[in-house]
């Protein structure tokens, strides 16, 4: 972004103040880009969640506005724009208002430094990873700022296991994250990702048993922290009523909300980055990518679907598995994510000492890992397909001729409401 | 121009986080006050420090302030404790110390070399800790070790001496 | 450290919650008082009484006939078991002998029944845990009985199938096919449950050992049915006091074995439900297996006027004993009616139960204790 | 950018300074005590970063600032976890109030 | 040792038995979904996919009614209220109200097990929303006029299931104004 910056200063031979100004433009622009994306990106996923989730409830979701539904997301958004947006009472207006901003300037600021392409990084930090850990604490903050505001007890009582949860689960988080710095010795998103190649066996995921373990820590230490089931204890619905957001509505609730998905998005994209090697495209190195703009556009659309797959084994994971409790939240934590990520990461530091970078060793070891994780894929394979046999058997019991996949049809309704009312009478009328 | 802005914010909530009366208040317009400091530092180029500052300050020292706030009950009460004479001690004092204090800063001929250009700061602070500072490093863990365990002592120790005395007195 | 929370017993840390009316685990309008130390349970007491409908009030100007649909609504998910009951207190009142098809049809409509309610209470109970799709499964194959159910009798909910003196609809051949069509898929749909959640681990753990109801306690505050059963009380109606024809019927009856905790615990009243799936399924079998052709009803007149009396009848519902009491004053109206829901003396417990647990336990204590609130109002 | 000189760093931290001493002094709250000691560490640390980077070294300062977090988060620990002890033993966080030493 | 063995034992059985739920979930992704898009993307209308004997919305038959208000006798809540009066001249009976109302109504049934002529029976229709309550009390008489007289041994002409209630219900959404023309194209409607 700075060589943009610089770019346009010089060319217009601009100087001072007015540099300056053209400098501020451009972040304030480059910022609303990246709020735009990450609001996109997370309006789709609301979207994806409800679809993927019907399909697994033998159900269809969303498919009316738009075509398969695609639309259904915009439109909520307006529906809860247009919502009145209420402050309890009793509520302590100022900090009931500033809370959403705090967690939504915390998830979509780290959009900022999520590499979506080679060049694609709206400002490629020194202190990347590290950034994106550091800067998402203001959800924590904001999560805590909610519940306590709401002035209601489930609210307070959500917004305290959040906050506790958040700040417990940071630590498995970030000394997984420190086990891949300590490979890649670097901690800027890019070169990390360049340190890694196109082919799964280039990925770190699979550098050695022990990245291989780390990445699931990662994972359910970022599920955690994303209050996803298994671990959605601060909303727990059952529970909470809704956790810190019970008395957020509108516009307000919007942002709750889309911040989750922003969330969910993120921690699949810094996987992503970290574990299956970014942008890169098999076979392609990133000089070659650097100069070919389909390369560029190939490796972003390497980047969205892999991060897809992370998003769309998270909402997978949360419409399966039931939720912890607080007390085995925590130990879960304290007892086996702490302690094995940090056997984890002395195990990595005792490889890299034994096996140096360059070395057909520690090829080997790369081979026998993604064999390793292959053939577990089998296996989950094969356990769906026995699922899918012994009780994918379709119920074909016929007394409702139920659940054909009808067109719209009004005429094959006698009485309908709203518009179809309308249409069917317009219909008989020209009869 | 970004200094000032952050300045002002700085400044601006860490003065209503001594001056409000809500208690809750302060501790929330504290996180203000740290992400600025943040911004700051990363204006003066230690950027390593400014995301430390975020993760321990913001996503740590603040969050178990505020639990402590909330873990203390009668917050109203608490929170009107300005009332006191040692106002008119402190605020002479405070504006005290703040003259002097820019007086020196003002005076001094700080023997300044050309502003450098934004650097990376890791390599260095890394090399450092694990080279020249290891010892101070070990101990700083030590420390920290040390803290945890005394922490967890203090607040339970209490409860088990509560839980004794309450089943001596019934 | 929960233990630790627990001696300091101190007042003034109490927070005062209110689960309900409106809470979306009270599983209708029920309430909790919960007097609880952060996330630990000091207390929990249960509010009823907003569903309050006067149904036994009800019966006192209404014909006998008139007074069966009104047992629909009882509990909305055993309204066959409540039909039964009640027809089977008149029955045994003014000596009507029930044909025998009409028995077996009892028992086939009393059992799916059954697996409705039990679909809904295993999904209510791992959705109060958190996974929804568990339930939304097994609402989907409810719906599969509901269609049945009214492709037999003409409502998904309100039944009023079962009549004094026999049922109101004969099923057909054709009907009896479906419903052993649909026993076939859902026996694969049982073992579908068990590899989904039932042994999920974090269920296991959020489960077992939690909130143990003790035998004597069980038996004490008067728990019947899969909660009775689950702290190891090996006590069925359909095989202990037999009405109809399960006598005839070959069936086991689960009982909680401490599976994978302490017997009694929410685990086992949770699994003896999921095992009871499978002897309804058995149960039909059997039923559709051996129906006799015959008639549906007995001689009944329209006007039932059952001599002088009092009569106690109660069957097996999914909910455990589900007990009606008559007492008749010689005219075409009972003088008075009483019921005994199982949901009731479950709700009684849970005050007992609730010291100690947290939050989250107290969901599934209520979850898996199974209290419907109309059940428990009437 | 490069208009902002030393001093007006220096002048922000001699501000958070004096916001910290106040708080410190007339603040009754232990929690708002430790709130005015964080801005006075704060205000250190900016100094030192600020006197680092307008000299040639531009690590030291970073170092030492890091050194000062982590024993302000370990002090911050200690500090609360006492609030939360006399907070059990005497019903009250203000300061005046805690008399004795003895627990 | 037992200890650690008892660790490593929980990790490995919540990742069995979580991977095992998550292949059941995975599964259903090939399955067809069973959910019926209602009330636009139906195969048939829904009535007609409703089993034979559901039990919907009451309707009644002026043509078959005799005027003897067995139903009304039978009915638990007294939601049906039958108005006869005798011609003092022509001694006939006259029907002059059969009100049904169906906000009360809970559809067991009782009273089209009482009646003996077939005049009063369930549709299978279940839409019954209205803007007002006391829309839901029909009255099927239309014009008052002498009772049905049927004769032993002869079946009585049913007309077509729902035909008569369906009027009914679409007149409740007819704007009040032109209710007299609506009534008419939802005559149509059947």
């Amino acid at each position: 972004m700075n060589a943009l910056a610089d770019f346009i200063i010089n060319s217009l031979g601009l100087s001072g103040l007015s540099a300056e100004l053209v400098m501020l433009l451009l972040v304030v622009a480059v910022a609303a880009a990246v709020f735009g994306i990450g609001m996109t990106i997370s309006g789709l996923l609301t979207l994806a969640e409800r679809r993927v989730a019907g399909r697994i409830q033998s159900r269809i979701g969303p498919n009316r506005v738009g075509p398969f539904g695609l639309l259904q997301w915009l439109v909520d958004g307006l529906k809860l724009i247009m919502k009145e947006d209420v402050v309890p009472h009793d509520a302590d207006p100022h900090m009931f208002r500033m809370a959403p901003y705090l967690v939504v300037v915390g998830v979509f600021a780290a959009f900022a430094s999520l590499p979506f392409g080679q060049l694609l990084i709206a400002s490629d930090l020194n202190v990347g990873i590290l950034y994106l850990l550091a800067i998402t604490s203001l959800v924590t903050v904001g999560v805590l700022m909610s519940g306590w505001a709401s002035n209601n007890k489930w609210s307070m009582i959500g917004g305290i296991r959040a906050a506790a949860q958040i700040v417990s689960y940071e630590i498995p988080t970030a000394l997984s994250v420190a086990s891949i710095i300590l490979i890649s010795g670097t901690l800027s998103m890019q070169g990390i990702i360049n340190e890694q190649g196109g082919w799964p066996w280039q990925w770190y995921i699979f550098y050695n048993p022990f990245t291989f373990a780390v990445f699931f820590l990662y994972f359910t230490a970022a599920l955690a922290e994303g209050n996803r089931i298994p671990f959605d204890l601060p909303e727990a619905e059952s529970e909470l009523v809704s956790g810190y957001n019970t008395e957020y509505s509108g516009m307000r609730f919007a942002g709750f909300f889309l911040a989750e998905f922003a969330n969910i998005y993120l921690m699949s994209a810094i996987a992503t980055t970290l574990f299956f090697g970014g942008w890169q495209i098999p076979g392609v190195t990133p000089e070659q990518q650097a100069g070919s703009l389909v390369l560029q556009i190939t490796g972003m659309v390497v980047f969205m679907s892999k991060s897809a797959v992370g998003c769309f084994v998270v909402i997978w994971i949360r419409w399966t598995l039931p939720r912890l409790r607080i007390d085995q939240l925590m130990s879960l934590c304290y007892k086996y994510l702490i302690p094995l990520s940090f056997v984890c990461l002395g195990g990595n530091a005792i490889y890299l000492l034994i096996f140096p970078k360059p070395s057909s060793a520690n090829t080997l070891v790369h081979m026998i890992t993604t064999l390793f994780g292959g053939v577990l894929i089998v296996i989950f394979v094969t356990r769906v397909m026995y699922h899918h046999r012994i009780s994918g058997v379709s119920l074909d019991l016929n007394f409702l001729a139920r659940g054909e996949k009808g067109k719209y049809n009004p005429e094959t309704q006698v009485r309908a409401y709203g518009s179809f009312r309308k249409k069917y009478e317009k219909k008989q009328g020209a009869k | 121009m970004v200094f000032y802005f952050t300045a002002l914010i700085t400044v601006g909530t860490a003065s209503y986080a001594v001056f409000s009366k809500n208690i809750t208040r302060c501790a929330f317009s504290l996180l203000y006050s740290f992400f600025g400091m943040a911004v700051l530092y990363g204006l003066l180029s230690a950027d390593f420090v400014a995301v430390v500052q975020l993760m321990i300050y913001v996503g740590g020292i603040l969050v178990l302030l505020l639990f402590a706030v909330m873990l203390t009950g009668n917050i109203e009460l608490a929170a009107n404790s300005n009332k006191t004479a040692s106002r008119w001690l402190g605020y002479p004092l405070g504006m005290v110390i703040f003259v002097l204090l820019v007086s020196v800063f003002l005076r001094v001929p700080w023997g300044k070399s050309a502003v450098q250009a934004y650097l990376p700061t890791i390599r260095a602070i890394g090399e450092s800790f694990l080279g020249r500072l290891l010892l101070p490093f070990e101990f700083l863990s030590i420390v920290l070790l040390a803290v945890v365990i005394g922490a967890v002592v203090i607040v339970r120790n209490r409860n088990v001496c509560n839980a004794s005395e309450e089943e001596e007195s019934t | 450290m929960t233990t630790v929370i627990r001696e300091l017993g101190d007042e003034q840390r109490e927070l005062v919650l209110n689960m309900g009316p409106h809470h979306p685990s009270t599983h209708g309008v029920l309430r909790f008082v919960l007097h609880t130390d952060g996330e630990v349970m000091r207390k929990a007491v249960p509010e009823i009484g907003y569903l309050h409908r006067g149904l036994e009030k009800i019966a006192e100007s209404t014909t006998y006939p008139g007074y069966v649909p009104y047992t629909d609504r009882v509990n909305y998910l055993e309204a066959m078991f409540a039909n039964e009951a009640f027809s089977k207190a008149i029955e045994s009142l003014s000596d009507i002998e029930v044909p025998e098809r009409a028995q077996y049809l009892r028992a086939i409509a009393g059992e799916l029944n059954r697996i409705a309610s039990h679909n809904i209470t295993i999904g209510c109970i791992t959705m109060d845990l958190g996974a929804i799709t568990p339930f939304v499964h097994l609402l989907r194959e409810r719906e599969t009985i509901n269609d049945l159910i009214e492709a037999l009798c003409g409502q998904r909910v309100t039944h009023h199938y079962v009549r004094i003196g026999g049922v109101a609809y004969d099923a057909d051949d054709n009907w009896l096919k479906q419903v052993e069509k649909f026993l076939n898929h859902f026996e694969a749909i049982i073992e579908e449950l068990d590899n989904l959640i039932v042994y999920n681990e974090i269920l296991v753990k959020r489960m077992a050992d939690v909130a143990v109801i003790t035998a004597d306690d069980a038996v004490g505050f008067g728990l019947v049915g899969p909660n009775l059963r689950a702290s190891g009380v090996d006590w069925d109606l359909r095989r202990d006091m037999p009405y109809g024809i399960y006598p005839k019927l070959d069936f086991d009856v689960p009982i909680g074995a401490g599976e994978k905790g302490t017997v009694g615990d929410c685990f086992d009243r949770f699994v003896v439900r999921v095992r009871e799936l499978k002897q309804s399924c058995r149960i039909i079998r059997q039923c559709i297996n051996n129906i006799p052709d015959g008639d549906i009803i007995g001689n009944v007149s329209r006007k039932i006027k059952p001599p002088k009396g009092e009569v106690y009848s109660c069957v097996e519902g999914a909910r455990g004993e589900l007990g009606v009491y008559v007492v008749s004053d010689g005219t075409e109206k009972p003088y008075r009616v009483k019921w005994r829901s199982g949901s009731f003396s479950a709700m009684s417990i849970i005050e007992h139960i609730s010291e100690g647990l947290m939050i989250a336990d107290l969901v599934a204590v209520i979850a898996t204790l199974d209290v419907i609130a109309p059940e428990t109002d009437r | 950018m490069s208009q902002v000189s030393l001093e007006h760093f220096l002048i922000v931290s001699a501000l958070l300074f004096s916001l910290g001493i106040i708080a410190v002094v007339t603040r009754r709250n232990a929690v708002a005590i430790l709130i005015g000691i964080e801005l006075i560490i704060n205000s250190a640390c900016l100094n030192f970063i600020a006197f680092s980077r307008f000299n040639s070294t531009v690590v030291e300062g970073s170092l030492f600032v890091l050194f000062v977090i982590v024993m302000a988060a370990a002090e911050a620990v200690v500090a609360l976890a006492l609030i939360l002890a006399i907070q059990k033993r005497i019903r009250s966080v203000e300061i005046d109030k805690t008399s004795s030493l003895k627990g | 040792m037992g200890q650690l063995a008892e660790y490593f034992n929980a990790i490995g059985r919540t990742i069995l038995t979580c991977s095992d739920g998550l292949a059941v979930t995975f599964s259903h992704l090939f399955r067809k979904p069973i959910t019926i898009q209602y009330p636009d993307r139906t195969a048939k209308p829904l009535t007609e996919m409703l089993p034979e004997r559901s039990r919907g919305i009451l309707e009644m038959d002026q043509e078959l009614c005799t005027g003897c208000s067995l139903c009304s006798k039978q009915c638990p809540i007294n939601c049906i209220t039958i108005d006869v009066q005798k011609n003092a001249e022509t001694k006939e009976r006259i029907l002059n109200k059969f009100v049904i109302d169906i906000g009360k109504c809970m559809f067991c049934g009782l009273c089209v097990e009482a009646c003996k002529f077939s005049a009063i029976r369930h549709s299978k229709e279940f839409e019954g929303t209205v803007s007002d309550v006391n829309r839901l009390k029909i009255n099927f008489v239309e014009q008052p006029a002498p009772v049905a007289k049927p004769k032993k041994g002869e079946d009585p002409v049913l007309k077509p299931v729902g035909s008569i209630i369906r009027k009914y219900l679409a007149d409740q959404w007819a704007p009040a104004a032109n209710k007299s023309s609506d009534t008419n194209s939802g005559g149509k409607s059947e």
